[in-house]
């Protein structure tokens, strides 16, 4: 008796389950009937601020942008949090390919998820485009012929960070680098373009991961006469770091302080006064010319908050997408992925962008400072431009790309 | 010799004040969950969170209400005391019959829930307390700079600390929580409410998380996950020093923010894990920690 | 004749004798072969991952008394020396699997030499400190990849013979792997070692009193539970081809006494149950706004405060009968 | 075992010690005892409150540690032995609150005294069944103490008396030859004690029992002889009537004189 | 008086205790089998027995710290199974346990102020040291660094000052010297004179025999005899039976 009964609550869980899988439909033009894209994205965790709701806000912009279908195919959006689990991320991408038929994943903010999600990829034989994570071993040696990397990387933030800042005269460095593999490949790239740029480094910290307390790195970044102390970190480090610096007047003491990776929605929670000089890379920023406006306003609306570049990347990454299944006439991942690599790249956010052979998708990046309260004149009123990298030199030649699918001679 | 172990002195001893700084928030932190321990045998899992929770009252009364910092000294902890309470008198309370270990359970439960909701509703990004104007600024002690309001977390702390000390081991009212821990039967046959004593225990325990969240806001970001990063170690640190022991979690407290201070100077990998080596140690060769009762 | 079930009745859903119970035995085992027609098959074999590993948490707070707040760390440690076997030495799926468990057993070895002299709490926070320390060595040490992991691991060949990249395949090969371990749980605890278990589960100083040296008898359990942990985590490394930092969190070491307090601790079914129920409920959860975290702790305190004898056991209790367990 | 040769009450000293002393953080609660336990008798230990019964016994059966002193068992120094390796060694204990397994039924709780000496303990690996063996031995000694009707049930169903006697079935299971009873009938009902009483004396045969029991009239019945403490230290030892007319011993039970 | 009549009048109404058919049980182990028991406003009535008897469990059942208790025990008029334990000392009753419970956590003084005054007319410190000065000067000691003889005093003492009427003393003379034992029945005889009713658990019957007016015999968790003290030669044979080796 009482087995039948678990049996039975077993079989009933498992049954709930199965029910979300729908019956295989058969579309015309394209596979199934519709299109159908997912956002998997992180909506509980550390990046949930700055990708996670307003993810899925900007790619819902970008299908009602593209009229919602094509050619009479609907388009239908679905999302999921990944948890920042690598195990979850890779079953919910496995589930969606194999039983929810979806076409595209999307976001994917968490370098270890996006890499589990690049593998399932390839061999589900569909389209990953990455906007939000950072390991530029996406487009090296982990790069498949399934995958895009769309917004930007750490190579990228490396190169144009390092080469902005020396360029502008500042040339001794120190870094404050999380203790794991971000950090370190972070901290390994910036400090080998500084040196090739003639500038020096003169140290660094290794700073635990989850280390709520930096005064003390602070401390030893402090004491070393390096002009410039580098935030090799992300998420909380980083914020904390930040709030922490201000505290210790590291500023007043004539260091530079620069974040190699920030997001304007951690400017907006730290406020001015602790961020104030700080320079930091990004692709995007709300205020940067009228096409860049009108999105954010309408983003703002939606969220009551102006969009990361992570956030406007999905929404370019949408629409690029979209408009290749368009052009294509079908939603079959190697002609999708070769109308993408064709198509030259231009949205609010990317002039005359392309993508490469490797996935990588090149883009202008740029060097911001934050404004001092005083100089902001508005609520999100944050950075001024200290200078523009062009996309050519921002991004990893493909010459010293480790992608297999780049030919080398 | 300028330099020690590689190190100049000056620098040292800037590394040893903020190693204090960082042990009076451990010893805050784990004075709570040693008071708790010792009267109500529950490893209190949600102290974490409800030292996120002190801060996020901070915030809270700051941006909705008005409130400033030194009047979320006074009401944060309140508010977190009274959760405490309530927490203690409705669910807690049905434990002490069952093995201890499902308080722990519990608590680990409630933890969970807090950081969840709070993670819902505000986001992970943290958000900004700003430093009170009268403790803005710093001095130079010539081998370091010390922010004004880092001095006063350390005045803070090490008052609150000393004074719970005295208050626990000086007077009448910490006779009888004393009594009532090593008897509450005896102590419940003198005439004396242990009931209530616990669930104030309870409530004075984790209102001293909530301070401790009120003094953290300015320095770190306002964020849901602020607790659960902490919460480990400072357990570790009432297990090193014994749980339950008041002076115990206190010395210890200061002892391991110094011996982690150092640690993050010449071996920073190792600062995450020298306190959880020390507490195998400690548990190994000195089971009821280094200021214990065998129990 | 009532001796001989009164034996094992009161033992939870004990799946042997008499023939009900062969063919209930049998279509449960029906079921599990004819599930991934019907299921996604990438679930089932998480599910049954969790399963194992809390079956084998089980064996240790369910038949030793002893809770470890640690077990992340033997599951997710295995899972990377499984991959790590796997992708860089190039070994064979079982190759892999044998040295996560070895492994795993290993670092149980260890940490039970340390831990088992403790009760109770102590016990409790020893595991959790030991395992906090594999978690900052995962995060730390060059051959784990830090917060990437190892990805990208090759599933191989079993045997040479079996492709496990097919998902069947990799489904019944899990399956086997599943119903081997939960067979030797069974086996453990319907064991002469098993029966002495659980009289030092009843009352330590009573087995104490009776000759046995308790602390090698919870040793060894201690061992076997850490191992059949590290046999679940490396094949959910070969399943998802990835192992990474989650696994070895201590959040994954409270979660996998959720899944053996909700199922039912010391029940042999109630991890399964647990286990399928919570990877279930985090499955529907991903794709809803509303937060996991929230859900598993509301969880967790209804069970602590409501259902202590989890799912199966509150089931058990509730036949007419059948003991007062 | 060894006892099948034993006769009577003519034995010689198979458990001694000297010079036991305890002391807890100053307080000393058992001083300087030397106790001699005849192979083959029922030797009891009385005294007041407070006397160190407790603690003497918890430190024969080397659940505590001596602060000095020496216990030999058979002529072997076990001073430094650990608990279980002293019930290896054929020295058994029960103890004050009924020491079963609930949640084992009464036929198991045997068992798994019956099983040690098969060496299989810790074999995972091998079934259940190859405990079949012993199932015969086990509802023999539990028939001895009138429990077959019970065999069946969880041992957390017995009631009170029947617990003490699956407690003494399961330590006649290890054959053992000294046999250290905590209080047999502490928390018993009038039916119960007599039961209970003449059980002790049944198994007695062949066998030597120390125990602590407070049951006076219980105790003159059955013991050969007496030790009696106060305050950590023997005051009188000897059969019943010597040791029921020693004044010290009347003073330590009645009291001082009229102060 | 003769005995029968002593009862009775115990029995009827006057009585400042009064205990009827009480059951009581640690866990499963039922250890009180329907005590009786009256005392009455200044007297001095002890239990005797043997170890085991019940006399500690039947003070542990006033004091509503015990397990389960069935039957009646009513403190001037109040039935006490039901109420919180904090609320029975409350109602003037002090309690002394066994093996004394000094706190070791804490110092003499502490020990001294402990239990809460719960009616006035209790003694004053200097009375009490008055009383036992061998507690004189020794406020700062650790509680359980005196002796046994000073710590019994001390337990007493610090119930004198609560104001209770009633005080349960549990075994007051358990492992002390003859000497000590001298001391603490002078000062019980004082509080006897101050008008203060004493129930007092005593295995030393010698002892009990010079402060008490009644005792009551206890027997495997009931009483069974009750003898007025000036009777207690004519029964010493039968105390012998009750309690002696």
């Amino acid at each position: 008796m009482k087995r039948y009964a678990v049996t039975a609550a077993i079989a009933a869980c498992l049954l709930a389950q199965a029910q979300s899988a729908p019956a295989h439909a058969q579309g015309a033009a394209y596979s199934d009937g519709k299109i159908k894209i997912g956002i998997l994205t992180d909506l509980s965790g550390q990046l949930s601020d700055s990708t996670g709701q307003g993810s899925i806000a900007a790619a819902q912009m970008a299908v009602e942008d593209f009229g919602g279908a094509i050619n009479g195919t609907p388009v239908e959006l679905i999302f999921a949090d990944h948890q920042n689990k690598a195990d979850i991320g890779a079953s919910t991408a496995r589930r969606w390919y194999d039983v929810d038929q979806v076409d595209a994943i999307i976001d994917v903010p968490n370098s270890a998820v996006a890499l589990a999600v690049q593998q399932i990829t390839k061999e589900a034989n569909r389209v990953a485009i990455f906007s939000s994570p950072a390991s530029s071993d996406l487009t090296g040696k982990a790069c498949t012929p399934n995958g895009l990397h769309w917004t930007y990387d750490t190579y990228a933030l490396a190169h144009v960070t390092a080469e902005a800042v020396v360029a502008s005269g500042l040339s001794s460095w120190y870094f404050l680098t999380s203790d794991y593999a971000f950090g370190h490949a972070l901290e390994r790239d910036t400090g080998a373009v500084v040196e090739s740029q003639k500038g020096k480094v003169l140290g660094s910290v290794r700073v635990p991961a989850n280390n709520a307390d930096f005064s003390s790195f602070l401390l030893q970044a402090q004491a070393s006469p390096a002009k410039v102390v580098a935030l090799a970190t992300a998420g909380a480090d980083t914020q904390n770091a930040i709030k922490q610096a201000a505290e210790f007047g590291l500023g007043q003491s004539g260091k530079n302080i620069v974040a190699l990776l920030l997001a304007i929605s951690e400017v907006h929670a730290l406020g001015l006064p602790a961020t104030q000089d700080i320079m930091l890379t990004t692709p995007f920023y709300w205020d940067m010319d009228d096409g860049t406006r009108a999105f954010s306003k309408r983003f703002f609306e939606k969220r009551k908050a102006m969009p990361t570049f992570y956030q406007a990347g999905v929404y370019g990454a949408v629409s690029h997408y979209l408009k290749a299944i368009k052009a294509a006439g079908t939603d079959a991942a190697p002609d999708v992925m070769k109308t993408m690599k064709a198509t030259p790249v231009n949205d609010f956010m990317t002039k005359n962008g392309s993508v490469r052979e490797d996935g990588r998708v090149l883009r202008d990046m740029h060097l911001f400072q934050v404004k001092t309260p005083a100089e902001s004149k508005a609520p999100w009123d944050y950075y001024k431009l200290v200078r523009s990298v062009p996309a050519e030199r921002a991004f990893r030649p493909l010459s010293e790309s480790d992608c297999p699918l780049v030919k080398k001679m | 010799m300028s330099q020690l172990l590689g190190i100049p002195p000056q620098a040292l001893f800037g590394q040893l004040l903020l190693g204090l700084i960082n042990g009076s928030f451990y010893a805050l932190l784990s004075l709570g969950l040693a008071v708790i321990f010792g009267m109500l045998n529950v490893v209190n899992m949600a102290h974490g969170a409800l030292y996120m929770v002190g801060a996020f009252v901070a915030w809270l009364l700051l941006t909705y209400a008005g409130v400033g910092y030194w009047g979320a000294l006074i009401l944060a902890p309140l508010v977190v005391g009274l959760v405490g309470l309530a927490l203690e008198r409705t669910l807690l309370r049905r434990l002490y019959k069952v093995d201890h270990l499902y308080g722990l359970l519990l608590t680990f439960g409630l933890a969970l829930i807090f950081e969840g909701a709070f993670r819902h509703h505000y986001g992970v990004s943290g958000q900004p307390y700003p430093i009170p104007d009268l403790l803005k600024g710093g001095t130079n002690l010539g081998f370091m700079y010390l922010p004004t309001y880092r001095g006063w977390v350390v005045a803070a702390s090490l008052l609150v600390c000393l004074g719970t000390w005295f208050a626990i081991e000086r007077t009448k009212l910490g006779a009888y929580l004393r009594a009532a821990t090593e008897n509450p039967t005896l102590v419940q046959a003198f005439g004396i409410n242990v009931p209530v004593m616990v669930s104030l225990t309870y409530g004075f325990g984790v209102a001293l998380a909530g301070l401790a969240g009120v003094l953290a806001a300015p320095i770190y970001q306002v964020s849901p996950m602020m607790g659960s990063n902490l919460i480990i170690v400072v357990f570790a640190v009432v297990v090193i020093g014994g749980m339950g022991s008041i002076l115990g979690a206190i010395v210890t407290g200061l002892g391991l923010g110094l011996l982690e201070g150092l640690t993050k100077v010449f071996y920073p990998e190792a600062s995450n894990i020298v306190v959880f080596v020390i507490m195998a140690v400690v548990l190994m060769v000195k089971p009821a920690g280094l200021f214990g009762r065998e129990r | 004749m009532s001796l001989q079930t009164r034996d094992t009745l009161h033992e939870g859903l004990a799946l042997r004798g008499g023939s009900p119970k062969v063919l209930l035995t049998g279509a449960l085992l029906l079921l599990a072969v004819l599930a991934p027609y019907a299921l996604y098959p990438v679930f089932l074999m998480k599910v049954l991952c969790f399963a194992l590993f809390a079956c084998a948490f089980n064996l240790l707070i369910g038949f030793a008394g002893l809770l470890s707040f640690g077990h992340a760390a033997f599951f997710g440690g295995a899972a990377y020396v499984a991959a790590h076997a796997v992708k860089e030495w190039g070994w064979t799926p079982e190759a892999g699997l044998l040295a996560a468990t070895a492994a795993a057993g290993a670092m149980g070895l260890v940490f039970g030499l340390l831990a088992i002299r403790r009760q109770g709490i102590y016990f409790a926070m020893i595991t959790l400190a030991l395992s906090q320390m594999i978690f900052f060595l995962a995060l730390q040490l060059p051959f784990t990849h830090g917060e990437d992991g190892i990805q990208a691991v090759p599933r191989g060949h079993l045997f040479g013979l079996f492709d496990l990249s097919r998902p069947l395949t990799m489904y019944y090969v899990v399956l086997a792997i599943f119903l081997g371990g939960f067979a030797l749980i069974w086996r453990t605890v319907h064991s002469p070692f098993g029966q002495v278990l659980k009289a030092i589960r009843e009352n330590e100083p009573r087995a104490v009193s009776l000759g046995y040296r308790t602390d090698r008898y919870k040793l060894l359990a201690f061992v076997l539970s850490a191992a059949l942990a590290g046999l679940a985590g490396g094949t959910k490394a070969l399943v998802f081809q990835l192992a990474s930092l989650t696994d070895v969190t201590w959040q994954m070491s409270g979660e996998v006494v959720l899944m053996t307090l909700l199922g039912g601790m010391g029940t042999l079914l109630g991890p399964v149950v647990g286990a399928a129920l919570v990877v279930t409920l985090e499955s529907y959860l991903a794709s809803t706004s509303l937060p996991v975290p929230v859900v598993i702790g509301a969880i967790f305190v209804v069970c602590v405060l409501l259902f202590r004898r989890g799912i199966v056991g509150e089931l058990l209790h509730r036949l007419p009968g059948k003991g007062k367990r | 075992m060894t006892t099948g040769h034993m006769t009577g009450h003519t034995g010689d000293i198979i458990l001694e010690a000297r010079g036991l002393t305890m002391e807890f953080k100053g307080f000393v609660a058992v001083k300087e005892v030397n106790l001699q336990v005849r192979r083959g008798t029922i030797h009891a230990l009385i005294g007041p409150n407070g006397a160190g019964k407790s603690t003497v016994f918890n430190l024969l059966t080397k659940f505590l540690t001596p602060t000095r002193g020496r216990i030999l068992y058979k002529g072997r120094d076990i001073t430094a032995m650990k608990p279980a390796d002293v019930a290896l060694l054929g020295m058994v204990r029960s103890f004050q609150i009924s020491a079963v397994f609930p949640h084992l039924s009464v036929l198991e709780n045997v068992r798994v005294a019956l099983q040690r000496p098969l060496g299989t303990s810790f074999h995972f690996w091998k079934s259940e069944e190859t405990l079949r063996d012993l199932r015969g031995r086990a509802l023999e000694l539990i028939e001895a103490v009138n429990l077959t009707p019970w065999a069946d049930h969880l041992a957390a169903e017995l009631p009170y008396g029947r617990k003490r006697a699956l407690e003494i079935a399961t330590t006649l299971a290890l054959d053992p030859e000294v046999m250290l009873l905590d209080e047999p009938l502490a928390g018993m009902g009038h039916e119960d004690i007599e039961g209970t009483a003449a059980l002790i004396k049944r198994v007695s045969a062949d066998r030597t029992i120390l125990m602590v029991e407070h049951n006076l009239s219980v105790v003159a019945h059955l013991s050969d002889t007496i030790t009696v403490l106060r305050r950590g230290e023997i005051l009188a030892e000897g059969p019943y009537e010597a040791v029921s007319r020693n004044p010290q011993v009347m003073e330590a039970y009645m009291g001082t004189g009229h102060a | 008086m003769p005995e029968g009549m002593r009862a009775t009048t115990a029995r009827t109404g006057t009585a400042m205790l009064d205990i009827a058919d009480l059951h009581g049980f640690y866990g499963e182990s039922h250890v009180l089998h329907g005590v009786d028991i009256a005392v009455r406003q200044g007297e001095v009535v002890t239990l005797l027995g043997r170890n085991g008897a019940g006399k500690t469990s039947t003070m542990r059942a006033i004091m509503g710290i015990m397990g389960k208790r069935t039957g009646s025990i009513r403190f001037q008029g109040q039935e006490l199974i039901g109420m919180a334990p904090h609320k029975i000392p409350r109602l003037g009753i002090g309690y002394v346990p066994e093996e004394r419970g000094i706190f070791s956590s804490l110092s003499v003084d502490e020990n001294l102020a402990l239990p809460p005054v719960v009616k006035e007319g209790g003694m004053t410190v200097p009375q009490i040291h008055a009383l036992f000065p061998n507690l004189k000067g020794r406020g700062a000691t650790q509680g359980t660094r005196l002796s046994g003889g000073e710590q019994q005093m001390l337990a007493i003492g610090r119930i004198l000052r609560t104001g209770a009427g009633l005080i349960l003393l549990d075994e007051p003379t358990e492992g002390l010297a003859p000497v000590i034992i001298e001391q603490i029945g002078v000062a019980v005889r004082a509080l006897k004179q101050r008008g203060f009713t004493i129930l007092l658990v005593e295995q030393n019957f010698r002892f009990a025999a010079t402060i008490a007016d009644r005792h009551y015999v206890m027997e495997e968790g009931h009483v069974v005899d009750m003898i007025p003290n000036d009777q207690l030669h004519a029964n010493m044979d039968k105390l012998h039976t009750y309690l002696g080796v």
